[in-house]
């Protein structure tokens, strides 16, 4: 364990009126409530662990196949399965607490209607959440998902409707398939929102030249992993320098050096996600990684780093 | 389950896209039940090219050298990649995966494992187990054509008790493995059948049972894999449950072996 | 030599009046004129050349370093460097025809007027020319490029200006970064235009995290190869199910496989780009490799075979 | 230049992280000047990471077996799959690719070559055609560290006259090349220069090279490569030409060699 390391505060930041103690977090649906990745490394070490997206209501998900392998990628078409907010509340946020998780809840909803009553539902546990994430950018399913960010006007009354009812920092995940991002952030931030959230996966597809049928039953999916890296890291840079809310940057990283790559162009924290799927501790390996990368580069606090590369181009 | 690293002390052709590959895990040894499987990384460390791990059922443990190994097929990216590493390597897998089959010993059944193709490889270790403990096992075995000749002695040293059909008659008798189950699915009753193979293969079977009494049935199912460790909800198939109820079940997780009966076929 | 590739007419297709002996396209700027890989395969079997884009005075490009490698892909920043649509015209047109090349033109312009000028210098050879593509879609450049896919309604002057200049069948080359393809699909159909060609790469970038230098010059590039294969497959299918123009597929296209998907998916026709880089043969290869599956699935022409996947799902 | 696949002859270890590679291939030795280089798929067949080939320059020709070598630093994920290639397995390769050097070997003048790391690589092949032809010749080497100690009875075997430097002092004499031509500039007149290394060292050679006379200063560069043949434009360097106008040339087709006196460092 190094200086930065060990002074908690080298890693350290803040999202609204929350503190992370490092920027490592995993992304939402890669990591589900972290349970299976405890047998691998202790999750508390986290700077968070995002859930996967609730809805109000269970929700089946999509028909399968829902995987397709691509070069460097994989295309998944999840469709939001989920056992609906009230497993959240009643089995899972227990289970994160007691193994020390810090939580980000993120939480789907159709419309406006579905978030606000989720956001009614969390109310009750909102001390116990470092941030709640709102999903705005699922490629995957029919109503609400990327078609927020289709129509960014949308985002405005979510964001502020939730605001109005729970008081933790609210992060808005937003979609790369429209060239609407920083339009949708400014949105966001008028709103209420604290922080942007990007990239959700982009969309793809992949068919069988046997059959003629897509390799996925819901035809089209989202594209993640080291495949869209440079995609995930150009939005990122160039949100981060409309300088309208702290970016938590995510699409494809996969060692320290991805991370470090995302923290200079401007993230202030970053989300592991795909590659959990191939390395299941690389998520701890990464918050050390970053410690030995500053320390060597002599920089005491993640606010040197953050954003180096917009100061120097 | 761990992320574990084990040398390679193996990796035998046993036919034209078959493959043994042995590996050295105390871990793998002491904890794998059969049915169980390991996700294996199948690309260098720094490649991202085949991307995700490769899911292997347990084909063979040997505790007295911590030695456990998997049968497999040459089929893509992963798998030719896997064909290429040597003794001495080491392999970089997950594991201990998935529920495993949990025996009654005492019940005095039969058990019956029928496997088409490659499915013969996790229904092997089965076998094994239930041959130590004794039990009277009959073990169908269904190949396209003699990519899985050299396999023979391997079950021989398991059971005599085994039939081998192929499609064209190459090796063993010609016919299918299901054939013979339904045709002899009378005699054959008050047993516990684990099957483990193509779908339409477990379609019949399944269409078979329906029709027959004092069977369990329990199948060993694949879909394609992301987290092996029930994370990411990629890898469902479709259960009716006792009640009725229609739900997704992960084949990593809450499987890969499940109540035929209950496993919808689409 | 099997029945459909002796049978010319088994891969032959028509994009206006014009036809291709087969439906293999090599993509502009990823092949120059033909010139160095005739060294190592005849060109001339090729379905057409799509030459490098040229504007209509000499462009030098943007600084280097202009290309980067990511995880199966490459970003490219070149910006267009070319010699001017003159050296077309007195140099290039004729070392292609000596090499028996089809040959399909991309040209470039910043504004309606400068595509206006490059068409009235090719009026007198255009019985030279398959086909003319008009790359609206480069993300390397300041002005024109992708900024026509930005502001959809820009396309119709250029498209029916140049229509009304030249008689040659028009693709217009578009851009995957706006959500603007079926959009400016219909702009450029109405305008005149004879096919689509997409997709043109995806804006990424990449940083050095020892420097903080951007890895490219230009900082930002255009990402192609195929990491990009998913997406690029998707929005083929998406535009073909529209039938709105015959769409020339592109992006990742690395084997014949690829090239079969994109053709089920709906391309009449495909491009091969970056992956003439990794194996200078590859598009000899790939166009044997479709005559083989038609022949292995039963096709007679390549009328039966596009679009199998719109038609099953 | 063709497309290639040539039986590896050996892969050897010169040390810490630097290698050579023989490669058997009549055509590159039959058509290969110094100065020119290879394209070398570094990945397996049907991988696509890493994605683009890597360019090498050529290191030795030995034409009476029909082999070439290359030398090389293990730097990413290309050079780190070379390293694991083993004899027997056939190397994908382009070449011979860029213009090399073309020697006036009746101009009466001497050769300075001066390389800084693995720069020596290509001027090796220069400096042993020279010395065939009985041109005289300097070779001067510098290096970091003691990484390229193995490196020397290469070079011992094509000329005694050669020189090493090292940054630490811990292989060959301690000090810069550059320096050590800067002090001796006067002494070394009419002399044809031929730089490979760093781009630091060639603009250092450069600044010297400015006041002095009767020399003329070829350059190897690199630069990042897509095609290697000159389709992409992806490798340009700025140029000064004589007549003062700036231009981008590609590094693989119309370089790697180039007049240092005209390249612009940036
Ligand atoms: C629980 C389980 C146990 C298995 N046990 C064995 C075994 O003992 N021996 C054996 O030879 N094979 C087994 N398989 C199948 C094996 O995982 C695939 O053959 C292998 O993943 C193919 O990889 P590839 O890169 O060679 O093929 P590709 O076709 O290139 O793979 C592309 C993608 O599809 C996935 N995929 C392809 N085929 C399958 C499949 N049948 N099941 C799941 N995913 C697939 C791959 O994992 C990869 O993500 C098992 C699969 C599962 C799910
Ligand atoms: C004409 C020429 C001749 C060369 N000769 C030699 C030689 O004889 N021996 C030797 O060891 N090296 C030589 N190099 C450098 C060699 O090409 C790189 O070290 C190699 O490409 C690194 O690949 P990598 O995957 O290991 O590294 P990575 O850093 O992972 O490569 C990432 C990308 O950057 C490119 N790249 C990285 N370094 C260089 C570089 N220095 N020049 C050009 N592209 C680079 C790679 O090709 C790749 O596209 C030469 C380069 C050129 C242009
Ligand atoms: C299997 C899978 C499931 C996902 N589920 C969700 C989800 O429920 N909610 C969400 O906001 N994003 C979801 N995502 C998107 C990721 O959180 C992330 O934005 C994206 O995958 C890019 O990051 P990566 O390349 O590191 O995976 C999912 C991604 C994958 C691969
Ligand atoms: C080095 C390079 C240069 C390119 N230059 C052009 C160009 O001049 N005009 C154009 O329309 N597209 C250009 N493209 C885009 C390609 O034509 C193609 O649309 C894209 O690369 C996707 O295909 P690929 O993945 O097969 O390369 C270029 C691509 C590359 C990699
Ligand atoms: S593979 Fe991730 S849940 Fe089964
Ligand atoms: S690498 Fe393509 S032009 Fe030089």
């Amino acid at each position: 364990m190094n200086e930065v390391l060990k002074n908690n505060k080298g890693l350290s930041l803040t999202i609204g009126k929350s503190l992370f103690k490092n920027p490592v977090f995993v992304n939402s649906g890669t990591f589900a409530g972290g349970v299976e990745y405890n047998a691998f490394f202790d999750i508390s070490k986290l700077g968070a662990v995002t859930t996967k997206s609730f809805s109000l209501e269970k929700k089946e998900g999509n028909a399968p196949p829902r995987i397709w392998e691509t070069s460097s990628g994989m295309l998944n078409s999840i469709g939001l399965q989920n056992e609906g907010i009230n497993y959240f509340l009643d089995t899972q946020l227990c289970k994160m607490k007691e193994l020390g998780a810090d939580i980000i809840l993120s939480i789907f909803g159709c419309d406006t209607e579905e978030f606000k009553k989720i956001a009614a539902k969390i109310k009750t546990i909102e001390k116990e959440l470092k941030a709640v994430e709102l999903n705005l950018s699922c490629p995957n399913v029919r109503e609400g998902g990327m078609a927020f960010c289709a129509a960014p006007g949308q985002i405005g009354p979510v964001v502020s409707e939730i605001k109005n009812i729970i008081d933790v920092p609210l992060i808005v995940k937003l979609s790369p398939n429209f060239n609407t991002i920083i339009e949708s952030a400014i949105i966001s931030k008028e709103n209420g929102a604290d922080a942007i959230s990007i990239i959700n996966t982009i969309t793809g597809t992949a068919f069988d030249i046997e059959t003629f049928k897509p390799r996925l039953a819901n035809i089209s999916g989202g594209l993640s992993g080291p495949a869209i890296k440079p995609v995930a890291l150009f939005h990122v840079y160039r949100l981060a320098k409309e300088k309208i809310l702290p970016v938590i940057g995510m699409g494809g990283i996969s060692c320290w050096q991805d991370a470090v790559e995302f923290l200079i162009a401007g993230a202030c924290a970053i989300g592991v996600g795909t590659a959990n799927f191939i390395n299941p501790v690389i998520s701890e390996k990464i918050i050390e990684g970053i410690a030995g990368y500053m320390v060597s580069m002599g920089f005491s606090s993640l606010d040197e780093m953050v954003g180096k590369a917009i100061k120097e181009s | 389950m761990k992320l574990l690293s084990g040398e390679i002390l193996a990796n035998k052709k046993y036919g034209s896209s078959l493959y043994k590959l042995e590996v050295f895990s105390p871990y793998i040894c002491r904890n794998a039940i059969p049915g169980q499987f390991v996700e294996v990384k199948c690309s260098t460390e720094d490649a991202t090219d085949p991307l995700l791990r490769r899911p292997f059922g347990i084909y063979e443990i040997d505790k007295r050298f911590n030695v456990f190994s998997l049968l497999y097929i040459v089929r893509g990216k992963g798998t030719a990649f896997l064909s290429r590493m040597e003794k001495g390597q080491n392999l970089d897998f997950i594991g201990p995966l998935g529920n495993g089959l949990k025996f009654d010993l005492d019940d005095g059944k039969k058990y019956i494992l029928i496997g088409g193709g490659i499915g013969i490889a996790p229904l092997c270790l089965a076998a094994a187990h239930l041959a130590e403990k004794e039990k009277e096992i009959l073990f169908i075995a269904g190949f396209k054509d003699n990519v899985f000749f050299s396999w023979e002695k391997d079950i021989a040293k398991i059971t005599q008790n085994y039939r081998i059909f192929t499609e064209d008659g190459s090796f063993g008798e010609k016919g299918l493995p299901t054939s013979y189950l339904a045709a002899n699915i009378k005699k054959l009753n008050n047993s516990i059948i684990i099957a483990c193979g193509p779908s339409d293969m477990l379609r019949v079977i399944q269409e078979i049972l329906v029709n027959a009494h004092g069977f369990t049935a329990l199948s060993l199912l694949e879909e394609r894999m992301a987290c092996g460790i029930g994370a990411c909800m990629g890898c469902v198939i479709k259960i009716k449950e006792a009640d009725g109820t229609v739900v997704y079940k992960k084949v990593c997780s809450d499987g890969p072996v499940f109540n035929l009966m209950e496993v919808i076929f689409e």
